[in-house]
């Protein structure tokens, strides 16, 4: 597969552009909102002549670079880069960047060390056991304070981390999305259907990973030459049809 | 030797966080290791301690082994336990608790599968309190004990019966979590009589389904 | 002598039944015995158990001292013990609590900021967890809530205090890197080429080698 974007390990903005700039030059000091979208465009349009490696981590670095200016535009909302990057020379732009970048990197290791700590005191048990029935009577009265209601709480939080607990030893974590399964099940939306429009794929309020996931994934099978895509105008809904051998249904 | 200084150590670790008597069999199962050498790898353990005059004493008991406190020391243990702080609930005890009153009557495996650890101390220590009792045995499950809560728990709370407790799926954390307790929990409601030996029937089932 | 074993004794077997750490001091006010005597004899029984790699231990953590299994058998009794609670902690999670553990008390404002990304279903999960707690109001923005840690972080990562994380200082991305992000960065092109030689510095190398 040419292209691969790892949408389960994206920690948030500064996560990304850390890998991003680990691979490539980005570009931040030019950035503004309208040339962003200006530049999407233009590469939609080019799409076809192009490397889709470089098409789709230019939309990744779009893709953060928004989040991150309309995090600093929003009113009143925490303000995580802390200045609107249009307002700054480019010069500016880039140092205050670059400092945010280096802090977070900084506390990225520092989580590594935590996470190595945990795992080796997880392997260290004290005991459980209780004690024993001599002294079992002498015990304080716990339940002074406890009400129905907490007691219900602790019993539905102890099946909750059960839940969880046998849900990740089934390795079903709900969290990731993969691409390739992603791309098979839109494959099959079109076997069944033919044409459908990118809003159906995607449905009512979709959460942004499956409409950037979902996107790929019609991209991935135009690559493959499995669909057509047609746009009529710019923002319009994308119509996606299939084509070609649509095996494996 | 030095597989004999990893097999006392492994032995060591698997007592220590044991909450009930373990067979040398049972043991040498765990640890895949020969029952022979292990259950002279017991003995000899228990001899050491002895002999150094440890704080705690290894002992053979019903049918297995179990590490337990040095008489000498109860008066201290006793005055530590006496200071504990009354207010800091005991996080083990409630979670017994929790489970015992929402999925009454169950077995300890029962509690054990849902709280992740074993639950043997804590639940005798909820006997004595008069919180929890023995409430028959589970036919399906190996004549296994059947706990239920007591008149003594629902007087503490107010609660004319157990249909008065409140329904456990509102307080669950996710949607997930909430059609788990719906399906476990669901069915007929529950109205536990205090009839001890009708009491393992289809609940009984549900909880066998969990271990 | 005789007394040295008596002591030794009684807080083996205090160590053994408490369910938490345990504090020299509190040792020493239960036992009556000398706080100095009995800190140092504490100190003596963690290394008499490593030296004679017995299968628990005693370490210090959370202010206290507590008996835990050796790591060295925790495969072997891993099935065991069996616990919910082994799940380990995600990579937003895991930065949110590096943030709050060395900038504590902080605002959700103050923990957003570092990691670039709203971090509140992370920090409710790690409440949740017990791991870090609301600790009052910022007065001085808008009276946000202020997080810390816990005494339950601090026996999870086996650190005896605060004090102990290991210096914030020592994780900073050395120069190369810093510079190499810069240059990343920076440059008036529009670098979006797929060119793959260049990128492949040895510069990239740094900031990747971190990840």
């Amino acid at each position: 597969m040419g292209y691969r974007v790892r949408i389960e390990a994206f920690e948030g903005p500064f996560d990304l552009l850390l890998q991003l700039v680990a691979r490539q030059k980005v570009d931040v000091a030019a950035i503004s909102v309208t040339e962003v979208t200006d530049q999407y465009l233009a590469y939609v349009e080019r799409m076809h002549e192009l490397d889709l490696d470089v098409a789709s981590d230019f939309l990744l670095v779009a893709a953060t670079l928004l989040e991150i200016k309309a995090a600093s535009l929003l009113p009143g909302e925490d303000h995580y880069v802390g200045e609107d990057i249009d307002d700054l020379s480019p010069e500016e732009a880039r140092e205050l960047l670059v400092a945010r970048l280096v802090a977070y990197k900084q506390f990225k290791n520092v989580a590594v060390e935590l996470a190595a700590r945990m795992e080796s005191v997880s392997h260290m048990h004290a005991r459980q056991a209780g004690l024993e029935e001599p002294f079992v009577g002498l015990m304080p009265d716990y339940l002074e304070g406890l009400t129905l209601r907490g007691l219900a709480v602790i019993c539905a939080d102890l099946l909750h981390r059960r839940e969880v607990f046998l849900l990740q030893a089934e390795h079903v974590a709900a969290a990731p999305i993969s691409l390739e399964l992603h791309t098979e099940s839109v494959a099959r939306t079109l076997a069944r259907s033919g044409t459908v429009r990118f809003t159906e794929l995607v449905g009512q309020d979709a959460l942004p990973e499956v409409v950037v996931v979902t996107f790929l994934a019609i991209l991935e099978l135009y690559k493959c030459g499995r669909v057509l895509l047609r746009q009529d105008s710019l923002f319009d809904d994308i119509v996606v049809t299939a084509c070609g051998p649509t095996e494996g249904t | 030797m030095e597989g004999d200084v990893r097999l006392r150590g492994a032995i060591e670790a698997l007592l220590f966080v044991s909450d009930e008597p373990v067979s040398a069999a049972r043991v040498a199962k765990i640890l895949e290791a020969d029952p022979g050498t292990v259950a002279k790898a017991l003995e000899v353990l228990a001899e050491e301690y002895r002999d150094a005059e440890r704080g705690f004493q290894l002992r053979e008991a019903a049918g297995g082994w179990r590490l337990y406190t040095h008489p000498a020391y109860h008066d201290a243990i006793e005055q530590y336990v006496l200071s504990w702080d009354t207010r800091r609930l005991s996080q083990a005890a409630l979670e017994a608790l929790a489970v015992i009153a929402y999925h009454q009557p169950v077995t300890r495996a029962g509690i054990n599968a849902v709280r992740g650890v074993n639950s043997e101390a804590v639940i005798s220590s909820l006997v004595e309190k008069g919180l929890v009792r023995e409430a028959g045995r589970d036919r399906e499950a190996g004549n296994a004990i059947l706990y239920t809560t007591t008149k003594a728990f629902l007087e503490k709370f107010g609660l004319k019966s157990l249909d008065e407790l409140p329904p456990l799926e509102e307080f669950a954390p996710d949607e997930r979590t909430e059609a788990a307790i719906r399906e476990r929990l669901g069915g007929p409601a529950r109205s536990f009589s205090a009839d001890e030996d009708e009491a393992s029937t289809a609940e009984a089932d549900d909880i066998a389904e969990i271990d």
